[in-house]
């Protein structure tokens, strides 16, 4: 495993909607490297304020040397990437942290809530280099109304996946939380792979525990280094111990999560 | 304005007190990890010194999250001093470490002057470790609390007590949270400190005004980052001024410019601590920097920039 | 999201011991000039307090330039308590605050405690004057240069000798370069003080690598902006949570989330400094976002923000 | 006097030399009220790093509500302003200070060193406004180099000033110091007006004394507030007292400022 620190070039910044930008950059070395589930730590902005990287998950990463991420403008450096135009640098550090762990086989259902379908779209891509029926990587999606969702879930059903949708006003899919899509599908599942809200995620594996299925979730922590260093990005796991995100995670086996806390 | 003198010329050692270093470049505590975190990004043989985070003699936990924060050109830290403890260190950690060409010093911590002693003794014979260095912004659990590092009688009696239990050279690293750091420099001077570093962190907080509370579980965190150079950059010195061991300055340095300025000030070295962070390429960078301006300066030796700060007309 | 308390229904009023405050939006000494500076950029009735830049009995001609300089997140200054004198403040500077609405409050400075008592009694008299503010972050001649903010005993002889000579409200100004700012705190406030604000500025030091001189004449100066918000904000949370005179908190506020940041921790009011320099309408705006901050939260009062910091789960 | 916290628009960015622009404003406030020789103070870029507005010399101001501002980039502020594009905004603050005190009548010698050129073409615009003859507004234009002045040159001389030049490597006119070409002209002035690097405007105010020529010259500082409140600015003046550059200033009468310290 090796990361780098690189200075991307964007190719391009598509905004999908309100809030919500992908961005594609050309950074060979991380895209040459990286897995699903892993992330790469971006500085936005070229002064000393703010200061510190800011952590998004790889949302896509393609042979042709490109990475793409998922972005939801939220404070001061999510909004100064907005602002990035094609042909300017954007430095990275990466890819970072622990991916998911995949089993040998499907069917895999992946539920992403909100941001957190960033890295869902890159894992699929992976899970369907090899020829797999639609019914072999199920993908639910939630969030609060259908535009957040809607250019996604179309990406992921051209890629073959099977999808579902929910969102919180009912404008598109279900009326209401994504877990409620997931219990149909859970006696089949070899896997479940989450990222979303904590409360999501939380309720995720708690179907999953009752009915024996694997889950991988992946988790946010405020970070100042990203490479397991700082050890500022700890979080309660559940033998007592705290467990850093940069390195550990950000995808953790539900089980090792205290989820309570 | 380019290479009057060729690279090889360029004498960049500096002394610690016995410990001599291949250049003043070195990593600050708690920053660099155990080194192995940066192995695929910097150079390690490169680095005059890897300071690893701080020890104990047993492992610490470390603070519930949220353990960081940003602030303007800073960031608070309340990690709460978690580590593996003197043995899994030894054991786990120094393997590694042991295969850098780098001067390794470790960080040492405690909750009493015992402890302290005893984690100076245990790491001394230990091979490939060069230094140690005393965190003495700890609270010292006997004394009510009150941090080693703000009264000091406290850090004079520290200092003694790791002294007798060690022949390695002994780095007391001061807080700067404290009224007079030269009356603190001078104490552990005269109980046989081999060389200071500062700064350590700033005392901070931050409050999340919508949900008013803290933005730290700890309440209150260590301020670091270029926000705090001009307070270290001062004591720093103040302290070189005044004592005749070496100094090694410490906060906000992030670039080769930033660096200098310790050195002219009087700094034998510098650690970098923050600015891994945001560019973990920050050490390398900054030694090729200040190979550049010695050249621009006409300078062949780094000893010739150390304390050359100029004052008067 | 929008106004559910029309604008009238805001309760903003403080009180400053016995003074009584429209809203707890103040200026700070020496970055708002005497007001005047900023009549065109600021509706000066709508403060509710200035602070004038620091009198002492003498003019004063200040320190050589270059007094200023850029920091990252932060400025340094040196001017030296550069002042018109008390004679001229009272005839040149008074007859035009007396037009504001505001409240004004005197800022004053001193070498001895002799010409504290002296300041504080020449200005007791002038009508307009609403309450003193003793800065004791300066050099105590007698005592060797040592700062009168940085001893217990000092600040409050300090403190006992104005209060003897006057009948305004008066605040100690505490310097944040100490150890312990809770037991200057506290040793002003066993004096008789009214009031402290806090903090003054942090001693910082900047170094031109090119030319390896200080960028200040003064070498030293003193360190505010943004960059040292985190310790203020600390300072004053450790201060209000100890004593029980009002606290007015200071220390790189710049905008309304900055201010309420400090009214939670227990600030009674905030003054605001160098963001007058880089956004003269600061001011105004904190105190629009304050209000607008009360709407959002559903308060009406200003009082019940303060110090309602939550702390455990 | 009124000075304005205004929203200027930025109307075009030009590149007169390697390092040299000419920055248009839309700026109605300040560009009615400004005078020559007064400045504004530009808060570069949109973080709080670099912290501090910058001031610069209005180079221009039209009743069509823009001004220009000529900018050498030398350090972290005038590179973000070098960056500014069409559209984008930019904080200013001002007219600030005292500008140039002229005479009834000329004729008038305007001196300008290097960057210190940005001032004078707001002055002689002004003065030329009364129609006067060439010989009435002398313009001397010193730089390094020829790229840096031959545009400015132009300008000048299209306004209807008389315009010589003098270049350090003699890349154009005079082959040496902008001062070497006062000395022809000094007996017939009326006021010299100079603005460039110190020792240039000291051997100028020499050269004045000498001949009893009065001699505004405009003077730089570093400045945090630019409004005479934080007394940062201060100069040596002649009479043992601190000169306030922005307030007193920036433009002196030549005898009010202690030129030996
Ligand atoms: C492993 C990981 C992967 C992530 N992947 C994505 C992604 O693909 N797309 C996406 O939009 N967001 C993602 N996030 C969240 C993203 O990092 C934050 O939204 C972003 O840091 C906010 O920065 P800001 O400056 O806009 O917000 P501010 O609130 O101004 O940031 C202030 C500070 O808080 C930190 N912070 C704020 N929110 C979060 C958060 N949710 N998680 C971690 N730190 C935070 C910032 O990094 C910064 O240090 C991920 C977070 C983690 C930990
Ligand atoms: C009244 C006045 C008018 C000016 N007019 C012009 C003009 O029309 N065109 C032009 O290009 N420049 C002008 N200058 C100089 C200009 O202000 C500086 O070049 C600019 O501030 C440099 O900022 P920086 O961030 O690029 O450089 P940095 O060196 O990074 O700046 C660091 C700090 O030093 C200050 N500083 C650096 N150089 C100067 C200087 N020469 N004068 C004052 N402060 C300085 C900056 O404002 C900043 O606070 C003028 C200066 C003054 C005082
Ligand atoms: C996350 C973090 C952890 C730290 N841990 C330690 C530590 O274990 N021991 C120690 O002496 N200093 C520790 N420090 C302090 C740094 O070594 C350094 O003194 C301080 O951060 C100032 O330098 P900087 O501004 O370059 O970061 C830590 C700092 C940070 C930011
Ligand atoms: C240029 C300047 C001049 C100052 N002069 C005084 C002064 O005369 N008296 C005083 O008590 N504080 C003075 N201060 C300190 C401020 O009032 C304030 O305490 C400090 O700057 C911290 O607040 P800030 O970060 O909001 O600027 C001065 C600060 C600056 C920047
Ligand atoms: S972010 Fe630094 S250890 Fe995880
Ligand atoms: S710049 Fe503040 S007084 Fe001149």
């Amino acid at each position: 495993m090796s990361e780098y620190q690189e200075n991307s070039v964007v190719e391009s910044i598509e905004r999908l909607a309100d809030a919500l930008y992908r961005l594609t950059l050309h950074a060979p070395c991380i895209a040459a490297a990286a897995k699903p589930g892993q992330f790469i730590m971006a500085a936005c902005g070229h002064s000393l304020d703010p200061l510190l990287r800011r952590p998004f998950s790889i949302h896509q990463a393609a042979t042709s040397g490109t990475i793409q991420l998922l972005f939801k403008v939220i404070g001061r450096g999510t909004n100064l990437l907005s602002e990035l135009r094609p042909g300017q640098s954007l430095s990275l550090l990466g890819p970072l942290g622990h991916g998911f762990q995949l089993p040998p086989s499907g069917p895999l259902c992946l539920i992403g809530g909100g941001i957190g379908i960033a890295p869902l779209f890159f894992l699929a891509t992976k899970w369907l280099q090899q020829p797999r029926p639609p019914e072999s990587c199920v993908v639910l999606l939630g969030s609060r109304t259908a535009e957040e969702i809607r250019q996604l879930a179309t990406d992921f059903s051209e890629l073959g996946c099977l999808v579902g949708t929910a969102t919180d006003d009912g404008s598109l899919g279900h009326h209401g939380l994504v877990s409620d899509l997931l219990p149909p599908f859970l006696s089949d599942l070899k896997q479940v792979c989450t990222c979303g809200p904590t409360a999501m995620m939380a309720a995720i594996a708690g179907l999953c525990r009752d009915t024996a299925v694997p889950c991988e979730t992946s988790l946010e922590s405020h970070m100042a280094c990203g490479l397991g260093a700082c050890l500022g990005c700890a979080i309660p796991g559940a033998d007592g111990h705290y467990k850093h995100v940069c390195k550990h995670g950000p995808v953790f086996n539900a089980e090792e999560v205290a989820w309570s806390r | 304005m380019e290479p009057l003198i060729p690279p090889t010329d360029l004498d960049l050692q500096v002394a610690i007190g016995p410990l001599r270093l291949a250049n003043p470049v070195m990593t600050a505590s708690g920053t660099f990890g155990y080194g192995a975190e940066f192995a695929n990004l910097v150079d390690l043989n490169r680095l005059g010194a890897m300071v690893v985070k701080g020890i104990s003699l047993e492992p610490r936990p470390g603070n519930p999250p949220p353990r960081i924060v940003e602030t303007s050109c800073g960031m608070l830290n309340a990690i709460g001093l978690e580590n593996v403890g003197v043995k899994r260190f030894i054991n786990q950690k120094m393997p590694f470490l042991r295969t850098c060409l780098s001067r390794v010093i470790v960080n040492i911590l405690g909750d009493s002057i015992e402890e302290y002693a005893f984690l100076a003794h245990e790491l001394s014979g230990v091979a490939g470790i060069d230094a140690l260095e005393i965190n003495i912004s700890c609270p010292n659990v006997k004394k009510g609390g009150v941090a080693f590092g703000t009264v000091p009688e406290m850090a004079a009696a520290v200092t003694q007590a790791v002294k007798r239990e060690t022949d390695l050279p002994v780095i007391v690293k001061l807080s700067p949270n404290v009224t007079d750091i030269v009356a603190m420099a001078q104490a552990v001077e005269q109980s046989g400190a081999d060389a200071v570093s500062l700064i350590n962190t700033l005392i901070g907080m931050a409050i999340d005004a919508r949900t008013r509370r803290p933005r730290l579980a700890n309440i209150i965190g260590g301020l670091s980052g270029p926000a705090i150079k001009p307070i270290a950059l001062r004591m720093v010195w103040q302290v070189a001024s005044t004592v005749s061991i070496p100094v090694i300055g410490i906060g906000g340095i992030g670039t080769a410019e930033d660096a200098i300025e310790f050195l002219l000030a009087g700094a034998t070295a510098v650690q970098i601590g923050t600015a891994n962070f945001y560019n973990p390429g920050a050490t390398e960078q900054i030694l090729t920097g200040i190979e550049h301006y010695l050249r621009q300066q006409g300078e062949t030796s780094i000893r010739a920039i150390i304390g050359s700060l100029r004052l008067g007309v």
